[in-house]
């Protein structure tokens, strides 16, 4: 049985030409960056390669790119960094109640510490309306963070039109772009944010390596504090291969970007009408036009999340569930409940995202298995009566 | 490899054992919330003491299902003292284990059990199982 | 001409066997841990193996490991995480005058922050005296972090002395053992540590992961905030293929721990000899027998650190300085300082760290080039005169 | 590949133009802070108001070495006044650029130089270079 993973959001392949130009790092050019022989020069120099080759799918300079461990370090570090360097002006920051966990999770801290956090509302389809950042700010907001888009319903997130409102009134913006850097295009001029978060493992890089877009002139406390790797903005010994092999991802989606999309968005199409036609009661979850390429989020009345995710595994089909479930929480997800929904349907959710390696086959597979499933389940639940 | 389940759990929740509505049970358990993402009902039918028949639908996870499924089966044929001796942790056990998120699918099903029993003797004698109130849904457990 | 790396303490390759070990997690095995499908199962066994391979090397419970992004991570971690979880309290941590920046910088941090913290001195071989320990806690001391053995010096600091204290006065004793594990044996129980920092580069895995053991029943706050990674202590989608390399070379390390110190002494103590014999006025910072068995740290008078390394860098030798320098500041190492050495001498070491592949050769190669290097840097030393 | 330095620096580096003491040096300058890890001292001979010969000795990093090296190559044959024209930055330059925390070397030997002429006038006019004091050392820059 092949196996189809369709869980391209959670993480993907690394690209075979990634792990090729990762591969003398790990053991011939092993030296660390920071030291002034041959070895450490050369690492330097593969370091400074991949620093331009992310800011060049960004379109940032190089010298904005800060490295880190992942989209979670580099949430963590503009929320808290941003924080810490600005409470002389104050101590106000807005998220959106849709933010990713490393988002929310930094957030309720610096509540816990002082700060005031404004958790600001979506509508139906997820969006983050700008008039209410708009009305949210106050002269002591130091920081507005909305993610570029969801990962879980996949809407994007009206961000220049954000950022006009904060470059006017002089707010520090920030955007977790870990699910579309790679996936849609991002410059991050014509975003206008001052800071960005990107992360390897969602687009064909290896996973524990991403950054933080800071731009010039930003503001910003680091995170992880001691020796002075990345122009002291970020500590610890560089992790060269993953760094490499992060640049050679953000290349190849830079050539490869309008061809990954003009792929992905049939294949996305088919499976949300084939579902619509094959399903009844199934709700699409996000914004049915702005949203992601790889993302199909629905949700399917009666049934839950998770016993539809084991039978698709048994079938060889690899998704995701934003039901409580499948994070070992009881509460249904925070992004599903913010769009309205109720928690009955909230646990009936179920994502599709599809990637580089996603066929029309695997979507006629899908379509073929999914509503037998989905039949079956049914039959089970006391929701649906005789 | 497949789901952090034991392959008993897979294989009750794969293959569920008593699935389906019953014709005039003599009790009927209905728990949990679909806040929560797990209800049960379950329905019993006894004969001289003996529980004779067990069903069940579940709308909920792996666990959820595949607890309904074995607690049904470890009641069908008990007397009511004995199938009521059953615990959560005993239906968890059968089914080689849960993993700690998952625990509280068993205490559901145990409750499910319990409810129906109750019923049953509520109806039969007019008093319901002495002592007994479902666990409350704890979204801290 | 064969290039010989002398620098094991700032970065060691990644073995062989480590990088095969990684080689099918970067696109095969790529799931992600927290995935309930095969592919998320797959990624996470191979983690929850990794972890039973560290703790086995230094004898903890695979539960106490938390995979890191380094070891200045889990030092941040550390501190930062016990000074949160523990203000209640008290406010006073005490650290030694030479950890590691990783240390140090997070230990300033809480300073500006409400913190008191004390910063020890070492005598002149490198070492605490854990007398000095007991006199500085007060009743308001919630942390002691000293290093397991100095970067820079290789002294192996009294940590089982001075967890006797820590342990009659109840306070969390966390060790920066980044430089030890791998290198000489440790037991977290004998060392009668709280929490244990350690990274995977330093022993033959890769760059950009390491681990905090923390005992049982640790009072810790998280550092990276958001999902529930790690059982919720550390969040940000675990780096896999990095984990399992990190889990690869600690089973090596444990089968090979006493090889590599039979194989490292006997050089070491060459190099040692041999500098001593051919070059007049040299000294030998750190203890002289309380040291590691990969570390000759030396002071040359009156030649500058950095000059000598560009001529052995030239002659394909790579070895480090501590010197100003190299790290482009002008202070001079604040470890040397600390051991009492005027700054003059302490612009003036160098330090050479052997590893797995340094042969006898090698270092006799190392003792016929490098006297020549400080005679023709003393010949233009204002220092020396005719 | 080796150092971060340009090949000019590393050209000056392991082969340093005039090093050494000089017999009856005209002026010498003294600059530096062992403190900071670098010690300049300068000689320089003066025929007729041109620097006719110049030496150096350097305790110091790869710059300061190589710095040291081209300031003296650059002055030897100038007059005085051209010679006082020399900046940090044409040194520098010279020696195709420094890495920026390197750049207090170019510094240092145009003081050292500079402090060579001070001698070198004073012993000559009893009053040395007008207006000139070397740069403080700075731990910051
Ligand atoms: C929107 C978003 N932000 C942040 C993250 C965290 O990234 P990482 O797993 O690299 O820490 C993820 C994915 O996990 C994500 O989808
Ligand atoms: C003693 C010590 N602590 C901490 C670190 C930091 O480890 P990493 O580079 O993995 O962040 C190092 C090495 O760089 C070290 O030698």
């Amino acid at each position: 049985m092949k196996r189809i993973y369709l869980d391209y959001a959670a993480t993907t392949p690394v690209h075979p030409d990634v792990a090729a130009e990762m591969q003398p790092y790990f053991s011939e050019k092993f030296g660390n960056p920071s030291s002034i022989h041959s070895f450490g020069q050369e690492a330097k120099a593969a370091v400074e390669r991949a620093r331009e080759q992310v800011a060049g799918l960004i379109a940032a300079q190089p010298e904005e790119i800060v490295f880190t461990s992942g989209g979670t370090e580099a949430n963590n570090f503009a929320v808290q960094g941003i924080a810490l360097a600005n409470e002389d002006r104050g101590n106000h920051i807005i998220v959106s109640k849709i933010e990713h966990h490393a988002v929310l999770e930094p957030a309720r801290f610096l509540e816990n510490h002082g700060f005031k956090v404004t958790f600001l509302p979506v509508d139906n389809d997820g969006l983050v309306h700008p008039e209410d950042v708009q009305k949210a700010i106050t002269d002591k907001t130091i920081l507005v963070s909305i993610m570029h888009a969801n990962n879980e319903i996949g809407t994007i997130e009206p961000i220049e039109e954000i950022s006009k409102i904060t470059k006017e009134k002089g707010v520090y913006f920030h955007t977790d772009a870990v699910q579309t850097v790679g996936s849609i295009p991002v410059d991050v001029n014509k975003l206008g944010v001052d800071l960005l978060s990107t992360s390897a493992h969602k687009l064909y890089g290896p996973k524990g390596v991403g950054a933080l877009y800071i731009r010039k002139g930003t503001r910003l406390e680091p995170f992880i504090r001691g020796g002075g790797q990345e122009r002291h903005r970020r500590a610890s010994t560089e992790n060269v291969a993953g760094i490499v092999g992060f640049g050679k991802a953000c290349e190849l989606a830079k050539n490869e970007l309008q061809s990954r999309i003009d792929h992905l968005i049939p294949l996305r199409d088919k499976l949300i009408k084939g579902i619509k036609d094959n399903i009844q009661d199934v709700v699409l979850n996000g914004h049915p036009s702005i949203r992601l390429p790889k993302n199909v989020d629905i949700t399917v009345k009666y049934v839950e999340g998770e016993s539809m995710l084991l039978n698709l595994d048994i079938e060889g089909i690899a998704v995701s569930t934003g039901s409580a479930c499948s994070s070992g929480a009881l509460e249904p997800s925070h992004v599903l409940m913010a769009t309205g929904i109720s928690p009955e349907l909230a646990h009936g959710s179920i994502r599709f995202t599809l990637g580089r390696l996603t066929t029309d086959e695997d979507i006629d597979r899908v379509l073929e298995v999914y509503p037998k499933i989905v039949e079956k389940l049914r039959k089970m639940s006391p929701l649906v009566k005789k | 490899m497949a789901a952090p389940y034991s392959k008993k759990v897979m294989d009750h929740f794969m293959h569920p054992r008593n699935v389906g509505e019953m014709e005039n049970p003599d009790g009927i358990g209905k728990v949990g919330n679909p806040v929560c993402g797990d209800i049960m009902e379950m329905y019993i039918k006894v004969k001289d003491n003996v529980i004779v028949d067990a069903k069940f639908k579940t709308f909920g996870c792996g666990a959820a299902i595949a607890t309904s499924s074995m607690a049904t089966e470890l009641i069908k044929g008990k007397t009511i003292e004995e199938a009521l001796k059953l615990t959560n942790k005993a239906v968890a056990e059968a089914l080689d284990g849960l993993p700690p998120v998952k625990m509280h699918c068993s205490v559901l099903a145990e409750d499910a059990f319990k409810g129906a029993v109750d019923d049953y003797l509520k109806k039969k004698t007019g008093v319901g199982l002495q002592g007994w109130r479902p666990h409350e849904e704890d979204h801290e457990h």
